[in-house]
C-alpha cells in the first residue's frame, strides 16, 4: 500500500476531489494547513504595526491507495491543481505497510 | 409627566432589548458552539412568541380583565386590548409584555441543548398563560390579587414574579426532561466568553429600564406629587440596583477565589446577573446598607449554589435554579430582614425594628409562587413529555441540536487566502447547490 | 414638553446605533470571515460622511432651504444650518441625518464582498443628495414636497423614503456591479450567526426611536394637546411596531418550516428585520389587527422573495431588495387596505370602509420613489463604473477583500497554550517587524 | 423639569454601559484571544469597585464634602451619601461615579495582557481616591475646585478630568510595569476585530449619555429658564458630538490611507473614540466649524501618535497615551482656538478675537492635571510594584494570563459534527471532571 | 520503529486515548481532519440557498511506536474506536526510519 | 527521498524556520496540533465545574529532503527546538517514493 500526501491550494480542493472521485477514490483524508515556500503571504498593519504574514493557507489531502493506482492518483491530483503559478504545491508518495478499516477490521486492500 | 413617559418609553425598549439580544447572547455563549443558535432562538421565539399572546389576552389576564377569585383576570374582557386606552399602551402593556416575555425565555437556560423547538414553540404560550398571567395578577394587583391581598409581601420588580417564578419552572423542566447525553461526563464548556460577556453587559443595562421603571405612582393623578415621587424614588432604584450589581459581582469573584483559588470572567459575569436578580424586588425597600448586603450574599450563596447540581446529578445547563431560583430567593426574603421605612417601600424589617411581619410576608409569598408554579409547570412539563415531546434524537443531541433543529452551524471561520485562522471548515470545502426553485 | 424633548435624544441616539455597530452587526455576521470586516466599514463610512454631509447641505435640501419645484430644498439657504435654531439640532436635524445615513448603509448590504472602499467613499456623498434628500423633501416636506401634495400617501417612518429607496438602489447596484465571483456556485454561507443575532436584537431596539421618534405634531405649540399626542400616538406606535417585528418572526419561521423543513436563527433575525420594514410606514397608520397581518405577511413574502435572486441570477449580497425593497412595498401598499381611521393616520383603507383612494396613494407614492431613484442610482452606478471603477480585483475578492483593502483579517484565534481553538493562525506563525518611523 | 430628570436616567445608564461592555469589548478585541477575558475583566472589575467606592466616599470627596484647599472634599462629610437627597441620587451621585469607573478602566489599555487581578484590584480604589476624585473636585467644583478658581478653563464633559487623567496614568503604569514579554518582537495582533467594532459603536452611542447629559443649569431653579437651556444646550452638545465624531473617523482612515497604504476598521473604530474623547471637553465651547476641526485633527494627530510607543519603546499597549492623552489634549487646547461667544460656553478664543487668554487656561488646566496625576500615580505604580507587585510570570505571560488569573478560555468553537470550524479544540478532547463537593 | 496513524470518529477520542494509556504508550500527536468517503455530511439552508457539508470531522492520531507495538497499537485502536457504523475509519501502519526525542536528543526506543 | 516529521513548541517555530532557512530548506508544511505525552496540561473552572485540560498545543512541520540532508535537517531542529524542559516534542524521520511539484510537474531533487 502507498500513502499519497498532497498539499494544494485551497481552491483548487473542489476540482481534486471530483476528479479523484472519478478515478475511483472512495476516500480521503483533509486537513488545512499552513504552507511555507517560494510563494510569498502578505502584509498587515494595525495602528501603525506591520505584520508579516510569512505562510499561505494549504489544503492537506491524505490519501491511502495500492501500490498500482498512486502513479495515477499523483497524476491526477497534479493535473488537477495545476495553476502554473507559484505556490501550487507538492505530492508524495511514501509506503504503507497495512491498512485497517476501523468498521470492519478488514485489511489493506479490502480496507479502502 | 410627559418627562415621566419619555422614561417609560426608553424604559419599555431596554427591557425588550434585554431578551433580544442581551439574554440570548448570556446564554448562547454559555452553550456548546454547536447549540449556541439553538440557545438563542429560544430567547428570540420566546419574545417573538409572547409579544403576540400578551396583547391579545395577556394584559386582560394580568391586569385589564375582572378578577376571577384573586387568581387572575379575565381573559376576555380585554382581548386584543378591547376598550385599553392608547395612554397604556406603553407604561402598562408593552413594559409588561416585556417582563413575561423575559420570563419564560430565562427558563430556556435550564434545558439547553436538547429541546425541540416545536416543544419549545408549544411551551411558551402555554406557560406564561397558566404560570406567568396569574402569578403578576395575584402579586402585582394592588389589593385584588391572591399574594397583594394576603401577605402585602414587597416585590417591586419582580422577584416572585420573574425569577422565583422561571428559577422554579427550570427546575421542574430540568428533571422533567433530564440530563444532556454525557452531562457530568463529556465537556460542557461556555464556547465564547466574549459573548457572555456582552450579555452580562447588555442585561445590567436594560435592567435600568425593568427595576426603575417599575415604579407605582402613590397618586397618580399625573400632579406636583406624582412627579416628585418619580425624581426622588428612582434615585433610590437607580442607586440600589447599581451597588447590589457590583457588590454581587465582587462577591463572586470572592467566592470563586476560596473555592477554585481564581477569580473568572464567567463568574464576574454571572455575579452581576446573581446581584440584579436579587435587588430586582427589594430595590425599592431598602437603603445602602441593605442594598450592598443583599448584593453580596446573591454573589455569594449563587456562587456556591451553582456547584450543587453535580452533586444532585440535576442538569440545569445554565444554572437557573442557581442563578434566578436561589437569587430571587436571597432577594425577596432579604427584604424581611433589611426593609427600612426610610426606603419607598415604607416598610421596616427585622433588622430595623419591624418585627417578622415582614419577613412572614415575604416568605409567604415566595413559597406561594413556588407552590403555584411548581405544581402547574409539573403538569405542563409531563403533557407535552407523553404528546408531542421535548427532546431531539440522542445522535442530534451528539452531532449538534443547531445542525438537527435549524440546518445551521453558527461558526464558519475559514477565511481563505485573507489569513487568519486557517481551520478546515467543512462548509468552506463543501459543494454548493443551489437547488432551483427550492423557494418556488 | 422636556419630556418629548429628552424622548428624541433618546431616540436619535437610537438610530445613529443602527447603523454602528447594529447594522453593521447585522450584514457582517452574514458575509464571509474574509470580508466581514469591509462589511462593517461600509456601514461605519456611510454614518461618517452622511454625518458631515447632512449638516453642511443635507438639512437644506430636505427641510429648511426653500423649496425647487417641489422635488427639494435649495442647499444653500441653510448651508452648515445657518439660522437654524439649536431647539431643532437634535429633533429635527441630528434624527434626520441618522435616517439618511442608516439608508445608504443599507445599500451596502446588495454589494458585499467586492466594492472598493474608495468607490464606496465616493458613492455615498452622491447618492443621498440625489437621491436621498430630494425624496425626503418630496414625501416629508407636508404639503410642499412632490409626494406629499400630489398623493398625500402615509408614510410615517420611511417606508418610501428609506427601504424602498435603499431597496431599489440596491438592485440597481447589484446588476451594474454584477456578481461576486464564484456566486451561486461556491458556498457564500454567513461565517458568524451569533454577530447577525446581536445585529438583529439591536436594530429592533433601536428601531423604536425609528418609528416612535417620528411622530409629527398636530398643533406644535408645545401645548397640552401636543402632550396628549405624545402620550397617546407614541403607545399606537410602540405597540405595532412590537406586535408586526413578532409576527414577522414566526411568518419568516412559518415559512422556512414549509419550504426547507426547517426553522433557521438566520430566518428568526431577517424575520425581525422584515418586520420593522414593514411596519416602518404603516405603524401610524393601522390598529393591532393591520399590524399583525402586516407583519406576517412581510415575515410570509420576504422568506419567500429572498430565494428568488438565484433564479434570476442577480447577487443581492444580502438580500436587499428581498427584505427591504418588498417588505418596503409590503409596508406601504398594505396601508392602503388596513390603514384605519382610528388610528393616529386617521385614514380609512380599503378594508376600513375607505375605498380605493388611500391604496392609490400609496400605489402612487412606492412608483414614484422606485422611478425616481431607480433612474438616478443607474445614472450614478455607470458614472462610477466608467471612471473609478466599482470591483476589486478578481484575486483580490478570491483572496479576500479585507486583506485587499484594509490590510486586516477579523479574527486571529489562535491562543497559543491558553487552550481553546489551536488552529494554524498563519499570523501568529508569521515575522513581526515594527517598521521604524512607518509612522514618522 | 421631569423631562430633563427622564434624560439623566438614560444617560447615567449609557455611560455605565459605556465601560461594560463597550469599552470592555473595544479592548478585548484588540488583545490576544490568551487575555481577552483579563482585558474585559479589568474593565468591569473597574465598575464594581468604583460603584461601591463612590458611594462611600467618593461623591464626598468630589463634591458633596467640605473643600480642603480646593484640593478635594471631605471624605467624611457625605460617607455613604449621608444627608444626599434622593433627587441627587442619579442626575449627580449615579452620573458622577459612571464617569470615575470609565476613567480608570481606561487606563487598562496601557497594561494589557501582564497584570496580576490583585494587583489592579488594589489600584483600582486607591487611584481613584488619590487621582480621579480631587481631580473632578478641583475642575467641576465651579468656583470652588482649584483648577476651576484659578483657571476657569472649559472642561465641559472630561477632557481634562477623564481622558488627559486616564492617559497620564496609563504613560506612567506603562513606564513602570515594563514591556509584554516579545514586545516590538512578535505579533500581538487584534483577535478580534468585530468585537472591538461594536466596542467602539456601542461607545459612540453611549457618548450621548457622556457629552449631552453633562450640561450644567445658569438658574438651576428647574424653571423656564433652565427648560430653555436644555433645549437648546443638548442640542449643540449632540451635533457638536455627532459630526467631530464623524470627522475624526475620516481624518484617521484618510492618514492611514497616506501613511500606510490602506484604511482599516481598526482605524475607523479607533478614529471614532479619538473624535469623541477630543470632542468630551469641548462639545459646548465651540461652533460647528470647530467641531469638524477638533474631530479632524484628533483623527489625524492620534493616527500619527500610536505608531509613536514603537519608536520610543514604551508597551501602552492598546494606546491609552496615543488616543486618550493625545485626544485629550487636542480637545483641551484647541478649545483655546476655537472656542466660542457663540456656543453655550460663551467664550471667545483666539480665532474667534478671544485672544490668548482662553488658550492660557486650557493649558494650565491640562498642565496641572498632568502634573497631578503624572507624580501621584507613579507613586502609587512603585507602590504596588514593590509590595505586591504587579506582573504576572514571564512564563503565564507566554502561556496566556486568561489561563494563568482565571483559569479560563475565551472560545471553545470546536463544533464536533456540527460543521463549522473543526480545529482542534483542547478542551473537546479534554478529560472532564466534576469534582465531587468542589464547592461544599 | 513504526508510525501508526489512525483516523477516528471525534466522540471516541476519549476512550481510545485510555485504552492506549492503559497499554503503556506515552505518547501521542492529535489532530482535528475533515474525512471524505461512504459516510455522508448533511445539508444547510441559509435564506433559501442550500450547502452541501460533504465532510465530516474526524480526529487523526499520530503515534511512533517499536516495530514489536505496532500491530497491537493498531488493534486496540480498531477495538476501540469501532461503532460498526460507516464512517468509523482508518488506520495504517507506515515506516520510520528514526526518531529523536527533542528535549534529550535520546533517538529510537529511547525517544519514546 | 525522506519526510521529516517535528511536532515543536509553538514559542518555537519562528528558530526553527529561520535555521531551517538558513540551511536551505526552502519549503515545508506547518500545521498545529495537540500534543499528549508526559507534559501536563492544566485545570479550567467554569461555575463550579472543572475540566482537565490534558492536550498541549503543538507546532508540527512536515519537511521532504534529499536523502542526505535528512540528518542534518533532523539535527538542526533538534538543536533550536531545544528548551530541556519536558513537552519539547518529537522528530522522526521517514521514507519517500517520490515528491512531485504540482506547478511543473518536476520530480524529486527538481521538485523541492
Ligand atoms: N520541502 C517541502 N516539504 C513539505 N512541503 C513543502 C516543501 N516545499 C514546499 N512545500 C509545500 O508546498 C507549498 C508550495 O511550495 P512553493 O515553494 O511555495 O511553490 P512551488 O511548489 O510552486 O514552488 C508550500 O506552501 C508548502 O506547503
Ligand atoms: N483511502 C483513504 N485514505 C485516507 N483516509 C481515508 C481513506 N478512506 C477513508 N478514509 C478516512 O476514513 C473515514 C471513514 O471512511 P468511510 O468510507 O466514511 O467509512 P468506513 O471507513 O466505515 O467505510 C473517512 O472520513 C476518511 O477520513
Ligand atoms: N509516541 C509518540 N508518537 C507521536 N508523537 C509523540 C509521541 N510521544 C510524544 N509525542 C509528541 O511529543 C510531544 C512531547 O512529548 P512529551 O512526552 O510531552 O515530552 P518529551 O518529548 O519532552 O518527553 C507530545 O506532546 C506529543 O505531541
Amino acid at each position: 500500500m502507498k500513502l499519497v500526501t498532497a498539499v494544494i491550494k485551497p481552491h483548487k480542493w473542489e476540482d481534486v476531489r471530483e476528479a479523484l472521485e472519478a478515478f475511483g477514490v472512495t476516500g480521503m483524508t483533509v486537513s488545512e494547513v499552513s504552507g511555507y515556500g517560494r510563494q510569498k503571504g502578505h502584509t498587515e498593519v494595525y495602528r501603525g504595526a506591520e505584520y508579516d504574514i510569512a505562510l499561505v493557507p494549504k489544503i492537506r489531502i491524505e490519501i491511502v491507495v495500492g501500490n498500482d493506482d498512486a502513479d495515477d492518483v499523483v497524476g491526477i491530483i497534479v493535473k488537477t491543481a495545476q495553476t502554473g503559478r507559484i505556490g501550487d504545491g507538492k505530492v508524495w508518495v511514501s509506503p504503507v505497510d497495512t491498512v485497517v478499516r476501523v468498521r470492519t477490521g478488514d485489511r489493506d486492500d479490502a480496507a479502502l | 409627566m410627559d418627562g415621566y413617559y419619555a422614561w417609560m418609553i426608553v424604559a419599555t425598549a431596554l427591557v425588550l432589548m434585554m431578551t433580544t439580544p442581551a439574554l440570548a447572547l448570556f446564554y448562547g455563549g454559555m452553550s456548546r458552539s454547536k447549540s449556541v443558535l439553538n440557545m438563542m432562538m429560544m430567547s428570540y421565539v420566546s419574545l417573538g412568541i409572547v409579544g403576540i399572546v400578551y396583547v391579545l389576552w395577556g394584559w386582560s389576564m394580568a391586569f385589564a380583565g375582572d378578577d376571577v377569585g384573586s387568581l387572575f383576570g379575565n381573559p376576555f374582557d380585554a382581548w386584543a386590548l378591547k376598550d385599553v386606552p392608547w395612554e397604556s399602551y406603553i407604561g402598562g402593556v408593552m413594559f409588561q409584555m416585556t417582563f413575561a416575555a423575559i420570563t419564560v425565555a430565562l427558563i430556556s437556560g435550564a434545558i439547553a441543548d436538547r429541546v425541540k423547538l416545536s416543544a419549545w414553540v408549544l411551551f411558551v404560550p402555554v406557560w406564561v398563560t397558566v404560570c406567568y398571567f396569574p402569578i403578576s395578577h395575584q402579586v402585582w394587583s394592588t389589593g385584588v390579587g391572591f399574594v397583594s391581598k394576603h401577605f402585602g409581601a414587597q416585590d417591586y420588580a419582580g422577584g416572585t414574579v420573574v425569577h422565583i417564578n422561571a428559577g422554579v419552572a427550570g427546575l421542574v423542566l430540568a428533571l422533567v426532561i433530564g440530563k444532556r447525553v454525557g452531562f457530568g461526563k463529556e465537556p460542557m464548556r461556555p464556547h465564547n466568553l466574549t459573548l457572555t460577556m456582552i450579555g452580562a453587559g447588555l442585561l445590567w443595562f436594560g435592567w435600568y429600564g425593568f427595576n426603575v421603571g417599575s415604579m407605582v405612582f402613590l397618586e397618580g393623578d399625573g400632579g406636583e406629587k406624582d412627579i416628585a415621587q418619580f425624581m426622588s424614588e428612582t434615585g433610590v432604584t437607580f442607586l440600589n440596583t447599581t451597588i447590589a450589581t457590583c457588590a454581587a459581582m465582587l462577591g463572586w469573584l470572592a467566592m470563586e477565589r476560596i473555592l477554585h483559588g481564581k477569580a473568572t470572567s464567567l463568574g464576574a459575569a454571572s455575579g452581576i446577573v446573581a446581584g440584579l436578580v436579587a435587588i430586582t424586588p427589594s430595590c425599592g425597600a431598602v437603603d445602602i446598607t441593605g442594598a450592598i448586603v443583599i448584593g453580596a450574599a446573591a454573589g455569594v450563596l449563587c456562587a456556591w449554589a451553582v456547584g450543587l447540581k453535580f452533586k444532585v446529578g440535576m442538569d440545569d445547563s445554565l444554572d437557573v435554579v442557581g442563578v434566578h431560583l436561589v437569587g430571587g430567593l436571597v432577594g425577596t426574603l432579604l427584604i424581611g430582614l433589611f426593609s427600612t421605612a426610610d426606603a419607598p417601600g415604607g416598610i421596616d424589617g427585622l433588622f430595623y425594628g419591624g418585627g417578622f411581619g415582614s419577613l412572614g410576608d415575604q416568605a409567604a409569598a415566595a413559597g406561594w409562587a413556588i407552590l403555584w408554579t411548581g405544581v402547574l409547570t409539573t403538569v405542563i412539563a409531563f403533557a407535552i413529555k407523553f404528546t408531542l415531546g421535548w427532546r431531539v434524537t440522542e445522535e442530534a443531541e451528539v452531532e449538534g441540536i443547531d445542525s438537527d433543529q435549524h440546518g445551521e452551524s453558527a461558526y464558519d471561520l475559514h477565511s481563505g487566502l485573507g489569513g487568519g485562522t486557517t481551520a478546515p471548515s467543512t462548509s468552506v470545502l463543501a459543494k454548493h447547490t443551489v437547488t432551483e426553485g427550492v423557494n418556488a
